[in-house]
């Protein structure tokens, strides 16, 4: 699946990416580790601060979902035990998105994946790499990145991140699965999945590089 | 740009003086400021106004200038002392001096040291240094004294100091080490412009009806209940009996062998109010509180015999409560003026 | 209903250049504030009180080279034709707060008072058009009432622009309504302006000739509240002379 | 461009269980099993000396976090008990510079700072649970040592972390061996991104006398200015471009200087 | 408490005595705005980015059917979203600071209020159903002057969307898709163009208040650090049609009203430069969709 990710694209922010995959746009900058506010202060990890804004319209109870999901994910992610009484803010602004409102599938496999090249660029410790794919189940057949209007269609649809050990999808840090579907559908997808991310992945190692490779361009 | 006449339509003013403002007003500000530059000056100045042009004068207090000029940054009157020119604002916040009698409200508990606001334009500091603790004067402070120090003193307490000294930036620094010093109790606070408080020698009083007070120079007043020349026994029991419960060893349980120690100990930083204050001096003390109300209310200097005369003319009034009506305030102040007169 | 007659008379029998009834009052509050002001520019009433320069209640408010100046503007409910409920985050009030601030912090010798807090409230009871330039007026003479050390006057005024044409002198709330309107705060008798506030359109061409008789107007309501001043000061003078 | 390693990946390492081995940035060893993790994306660089090996990741980023001996420029912004508080980043933690930090300090001879002064200033200690200490102290002999108050006739600007790196630790970089050719200069280079300069005399402020005495004073003031701000942009610039670019960009710089 | 940006001594020295030289850290002329450089998407209507310098932004328009005020029964609704996150700077904290709503206080004021959208053309049945176009702006990455980019978005926005075309059945309304009929420019009435001035004054305030000639310094678009050390700013919205929309100078340093007369007349030229910006751009982007979907039709008749 293809994807097209710019690094640093923010000055202001410490990390940054813009990434698009399929007809989804979102922006996403990292500031860290900084100053918490007193009430945000962890004694021994870092805080995380997260915020999701929506493409239209002000934020709502749906971002605020979004944002729940996506800290569950980057709190067991990121090495927080190495920024004591810090805060890591992470910003993810929607740029384009295409899913119905009462869809968060595309949405959340995009933050998912941006937020990965803006740690990374933002250089916030890491246990390991993660990818995300989405997928949905239309009448028995799996698609993979589908369209908002395929998601529409689909008798269910299904987050997935993996985190990446040694190039291969290890374990899975986060499943989203809504509608209707039996549990056979559900292996089947995931073992699907396992080589998207995988492939996922080696996409990511050829941007990073590219990314040194702008950092040391003066080299 | 040309200036455009303005049509404007006040309110008719019967007064001649107004007239007379304005007529001066209307004159080049230049010649006014040259026609007060001899002797002394007549009128206020206002701020932005052009007091003098001649580059003679050092620049005060209450100016600023640009080459030349001295404008005036306040409303107030003219001060020339030689060469030193200012202008004295007639209103503005108490600006303290070495020596000061003051009283003051604790506003925070810091690192050695309490804030105080005695209505200064920046707090004042009390050091821990700088009051009495118990187990005498000349005891050195340790490091449990700083721990405790909301035990002695804590916001909101009030008290009775002097100032020690005004540091470089403006900020005073307090002290209470004397025996007529100390936290504030069986009474009432009052606030009043410091500008009406006339600086003397002595500014804690016994007034007539068993009632003293503290015109601290900053216009914070203390009215209570005058304390019986030598406290009893008793009343000492009864507090050195109530901080035991407090974890605290030193002077713990020593009863007055001196009346120093006994001053030192534990009692001046009591919060408990003598019980035994009768309705007569309640109402005495509410009495004069409401004189000194009528006595700022007249902006008229609040000295001890002013009070006290004051006093004398509000026993015509036997509702206490009806002093600060309007008339009321005004009679006051009236029969004040008239019974100094009569003294001469 | 005709703003501006052919006769050149305006909807309440004013000029083009006529001011509304303006008074002043200074020392309105003296036991409760270090300095009070009441203001009223035709039927817009307005009372402020000045505490300070005192120590700041949050440590942000602490600059250590100078002082700190806060305005709380609150408008009554009843101040309006129409009560309405205002939420304290209005926008609009936020406005007037904010350029309140940037104004008389840029006026006060501020200086003269680092670390401190000098705090303004702006309590409007009626609201009849100029509500910008009556509380500038307000403030200005507040801050002089506490004796707090200021370079000069702010005075401020508004002028709007009938039919394309003729210029017009301190609009009413009608006049407002219907036309442009741009406020100004002038200092003393200079033509530096503090505070600059248009809203609605004003053709380009048209805008010196209203800012002039703005400005004229401007000088005229700080000769009034310099006289109110004068006065004060004066009674003062001669009680303590007493 | 030497080999790329992302989080998740195998250290290429000997087993540290049997070789004894030292760990730089862009490695974590895990609390609880002991085990040696890669935590950035980079160039991986492994040296074996002695039976020892050094193992670290070399990448880029912009947000600094204090170590032990790093050489950092910082902004005073206040005072804390007996130290000033200085900011090395935008919303970063503050951190200490004590009083007695100084050279010849003592009770009495208290530094003098203003808030808003830049100073040069090693880390004394990075305990990251608390606020990390700065010195202006030169350890190995006591002195100044350089340290200390950076005046007010240098510029400051900012820079990637990757890049301060390479101007303090390369004796050998270009990029200030090139800006030699075109202007004297006097540089403080912190690990935290900020570098100050100064060409020629840099900025000199005005006072009212030095005008009339000197005429030819203002011209050379504003040239010295401009130098400065001309190398510290060409500075910032050379951070985006290959090295084949420079001498234009150069060029490009000091046009009409 | 919001975070605040610590700017040293140093760099407030530099800045203060270039300017006193006559030039910017920059070097930019102290009239001329930074490179601007836009995207309009050319998939979506009404959705574009404005980097201008390294100030950020993204702006999108989009419409709905809904009913009208009661009041204001003839009109459509148009409302402005600005929120400013910590995307753009950490300065911006999440509880809303007086900066942030001034700024989205003088766009409203001069883009809605203004009427440069014309509200009566939103009205589908008077009373009943009319549009609602709503504009979020979105910050990304700020280095100063959010007011006059945050305007300048919302007005190209504004000019590059469409909405759907509709048909009215009897009491019930049919929206059509964009794809089954050709979508509808907005009706916009003028464009309000904003700019903003800091000003600096480099000698004392003595002299500022008091003294005769006026030696303020003026930058226009002034970047981050100019915008963190200046002492008072001037917004001045404008359009081609000489006519000024809102003035905003909300205190700060006093100018003289001959240098604020001057300013405002002097602004035409950038004002012309930037409404044409937008009509060159808004054009350019027509003709290439034009044609790249005349393309798309001949395709799609060929395949037949």
């Amino acid at each position: 699946m293809a994807f097209q990710v710019q690094m640093s694209v923010l000055d202001n922010s410490d990390g940054s990416a813009e990434l698009i995959i399929g007809n989804t746009k979102v922006i996403a900058s990292v500031s860290g580790p900084i100053e918490p506010k007193q009430r945000q202060e962890l004694p021994n990890q870092a805080s995380l601060e997260i915020i999701i804004r929506p493409a239209k319209g002000l934020s709502t109870t749906r971002e605020k979902l979004l944002e729940d999901k996506l800290r569950a994910l980057l709190q067991s992610i990121i090495i927080r035990y190495k920024y004591p009484r810090q805060l890591i803010s992470i910003v993810v602004q929607f740029l384009v998105t295409d899913e119905d409102p009462k869809f968060t599938a595309n949405e959340l496999n995009a933050a998912i994946n941006c937020c990965y090249f803006a740690l990374i660029d933002a250089d916030i410790a890491l246990y390991s790499s993660f990818a995300s794919v989405v997928s949905c189940i239309t009448e028995n057949k799996l698609i993979q990145n589908p369209t908002g209007k395929e998601l529409s269609q689909s008798d269910s649809h299904h987050v997935v991140c993996f985190n990446i050990q040694e190039g291969k999808a290890d374990k899975i840090l986060l499943l989203e699965s809504q509608g209707e579907f039996v549990q056979e559908e559900l292996f089947n997808l995931l073992s699907e999945s396992v080589s998207n991310a995988e492939e996922l992945h080696t996409l990511q190692r050829k941007y990073l590089k590219e990314k040194i490779d702008q950092d040391y361009i003066w080299k | 740009m040309d200036i455009t006449e303005v049509i404007s339509i006040t309110k008719p003013q019967s007064s001649s003086q107004y007239n007379n403002i304005d007529e001066s007003n209307d004159d080049s500000d230049i010649e006014m400021g040259e026609s007060s530059a001899g002797g002394a000056s007549a009128g206020i100045v206002t701020p932005g106004e052009l007091i003098t042009e001649d580059p003679i004068w050092m620049k005060g207090h209450g100016t600023y200038f640009l080459n030349d000029s001295t404008y005036s940054s306040v409303a107030g009157s003219v001060s020339r002392v030689n060469r030193l020119l200012s202008v004295i604002p007639l209103r503005g916040r108490y600006s303290p001096e070495t020596g000061d009698h003051i009283v003051g409200r604790i506003t925070e508990v810091a690192n050695k040291r309490w804030k105080v606001d005695i209505g200064t334009r920046q707090d004042a500091v009390l050091m821990l240094g700088s009051v009495n603790l118990p187990g005498g004067i000349l005891r050195r402070k340790s490091e449990s004294d700083e721990l405790q120090m909301r035990n002695f003193l804590k916001e909101g307490d009030l008290l009775n100091c002097e100032v020690q000294t005004i540091f470089s930036n403006g900020i005073a620094s307090l002290h209470t080490r004397s025996l007529k010093y100390g936290k504030l109790r069986n009474g009432i606070f009052l606030k009043v412009p410091s500008s009406l408080i006339v600086k003397s020698k002595n500014h804690a009083y016994d007034l007539p009806g068993s009632v003293s007070v503290i015109l601290g120079s900053n216009g914070y007043i203390w009215l209570h209940k005058t304390l019986a020349n030598t406290s009893t026994t008793t009343t000492v029991n009864q507090n050195a009996a109530k901080i035991q419960g407090r974890d605290y060893a030193p002077g713990q349980g020593s009863i007055s062998i001196t009346r120093l120690e006994e001053e030192s100990s534990w009692e001046i930083y009591s919060d408990q109010n003598d019980p035994n204050i009768t309705s007569s001096t309640r109402s005495n003390i509410s009495r004069y509180y409401n004189v000194i109300k009528a006595l700022a209310y007249g902006e008229l200097g609040i000295t001890e015999q002013r009070v006290i005369l004051g006093y004398e003319a509000s026993l015509a009034y036997s509702n206490i409560g009806s002093l600060i009506d309007r008339e009321s305030m005004e009679q006051i102040c009236q029969e004040v003026l008239n019974s100094e007169k009569m003294r001469g | 209903m005709e703003l501006y007659s052919p006769e050149g008379l305006r909807i309440d029998g004013r000029r083009w250049n006529e001011l509304r009834r303006f008074e002043c009052k200074i020392n309105t509050h003296p036991h409760s504030a270090d300095g009070s002001s009441y203001v009223e520019q035709g039927n817009t009433k307005i009372i402020c009180m000045v505490r300070g320069p005192m120590e700041p209640a949050m440590k942000s408010q602490v600059n250590a080279t100078s002082s700190t100046v806060e305005v709380n503007v609150s408008l009554a409910n009843f101040s309006t034709f129409e009560r309405k409920k205002r939420s304290k985050t209005d926008k609009r009030i936020t406005e007037l707060k904010t350029t309140l601030e940037r104004t008389f912090n840029e006026c006060i010798m501020g200086h003269l008072y680092p670390r401190t807090l000098i705090s303004v409230t702006v309590q409007v009871l009626a609201q009849d058009g100029g509500l910008l330039a009556a509380m500038t007026n307000a403030v200005t003479l507040a801050l002089i009432d506490a004796g707090i050390a200021m370079y000069d006057y702010v005075s401020g005024v508004n002028a709007g622009l009938y039919d394309q044409t003729s210029a017009l002198l301190d609009l009413n709330t009608l006049e407002e309504n219907d036309m442009c309107s741009l406020t100004i705060g002038v200092i003393g008798k200079s033509e530096k302006l503090a505070l600059v506030v248009l809203e609605d359109k004003l053709p380009l061409d048209r805008l010196e000739s209203v800012l002039a008789i703005a400005i004229a107007g401007s000088h005229r309501i700080r000769e009034l509240m310099d006289m109110e001043v004068r006065k004060h000061g004066n009674m003062r003078l001669a009680k303590v002379s007493v | 461009m030497a080999d790329l390693i992302v989080p998740g990946d195998k250290l290429p390492i000997e087993d540290p269980s049997t070789v004894k081995t030292t760990i730089g940035p862009g490695v974590y060893k895990m609390p609880t099993t002991h085990n040696l993790i890669p935590c950035s994306s980079g160039v991986i660089t492994v040296e074996t000396k002695n039976s020892n090996q050094l193992v670290y990741i070399e990448s880029n980023n912009k947000r600094y976090i204090p170590h032990t001996n790093d050489f950092v420029i910082g902004v005073v912004t206040g005072v804390v008990g007996e130290s000033y508080k200085v900011q090395l980043q935008d919303f970063s933690s503050p951190v200490l510079l004590g009083f007695m930090a100084f050279p010849n300090a003592t009770k009495k001879n208290r530094p003098n700072l203003k808030i808003g002064s830049a100073v040069y200033a090693r880390v004394l200690q990075d305990i990251p649970e608390i606020e990390a200490e700065l010195e202006c102290i030169d350890p190995t002999t006591g002195k100044e040592g350089g340290f200390g108050l950076l005046d007010e006739s240098g510029y400051i600007f900012d820079v990637e972390l990757n890049f301060a790196r390479e101007l303090l630790f390369n004796p050998k970089t270009v990029f200030l061996q090139l800006l030699s050719t075109k202007c004297q200069f006097e540089i403080a280079i912190g690990i935290n991104g900020k570098i100050w300069i100064k060409c020629g005399e840099g900025l000199k402020e005005k006072t009212s006398d030095s005008m009339e005495t000197d005429e030819e004073d203002p011209a050379t003031n504003i040239k010295d200015l401009r130098t400065t701000l001309a190398a510290a942009n060409f500075l910032i610039k050379c951070q985006h471009i290959t090295q084949d670019k420079l001498k234009a960009e150069l060029t490009n710089a000091f046009k009409g200087i | 408490m919001s975070r605040s940006i610590e700017i040293s001594e140093n760099q407030r020295k530099f800045l203060l005595e270039s300017l006193k030289h006559g030039f910017r850290l920059t070097d930019r002329p102290f009239d001329h705005v930074r490179d601007i450089s836009l995207y309009l998407s050319p998939t979506e209507y009404g959705y574009v980015e404005v980097s201008w310098g390294k100030t950020k932004l993204a702006c999108r328009v989009t419409a709905t059917v809904t009913t009208p005020y009661e009041d204001r029964p003839f009109e459509g609704i148009f409302t402005i979203n600005s929120e400013i996150s910590t995307m753009a700077s950490m300065r911006f904290d999440t509880s809303r600071s007086n900066e942030e709503i001034l700024i989205a206080r003088i766009i409203e004021k001069a883009v809605r209020r203004s009427n440069s959208l014309d509200l009566e053309s939103l009205c589908i049945i008077a009373g009943e159903k009319v549009w609602e176009i709503t504009v979020d702006l979105n910050y990304l990455n700020y280095d100063g002057n959010f007011i006059d980019v945050g305007c300048f978005a919302v007005m190209l926005a504004l000019h590059h969307f469409k909405k759907p075309d509709i048909s009215i059945n009897g009491n019930s309304i049919v929206v059509h898709d964009i794809n089954e009929r050709q979508p509808v420019p907005l009706s916009i009435l003028h464009i309000p163009i904003c700019l903003t001035y800091s000003f600096y004054n480099l000698t004392d305030k003595e002299s500022n208040i008091k003294g005769e000639d006026a030696d303020e310094i003026c930058l226009l678009d002034a970047d981050l650090l100019e915008e963190l050390n200046r002492d008072g700013s001037l917004v001045i919205t404008l359009n081609k049609n000489r006519e000024l929309i809102q003035l905003s100078k909300n205190g700060g340093l006093p100018i003289s009203a001959q240098q604020f007369l001057e300013l405002t007349f002097k602004s035409m030229k950038t004002i012309d430069q930037l409404t044409d910006l937008i009509k060159t751009k808004i054009k350019e982007h027509e003709e290439l969709r034009y044609k790249t979907e005349n393309f798309k039709l001949l395709e799609a008749s060929a395949d037949r």
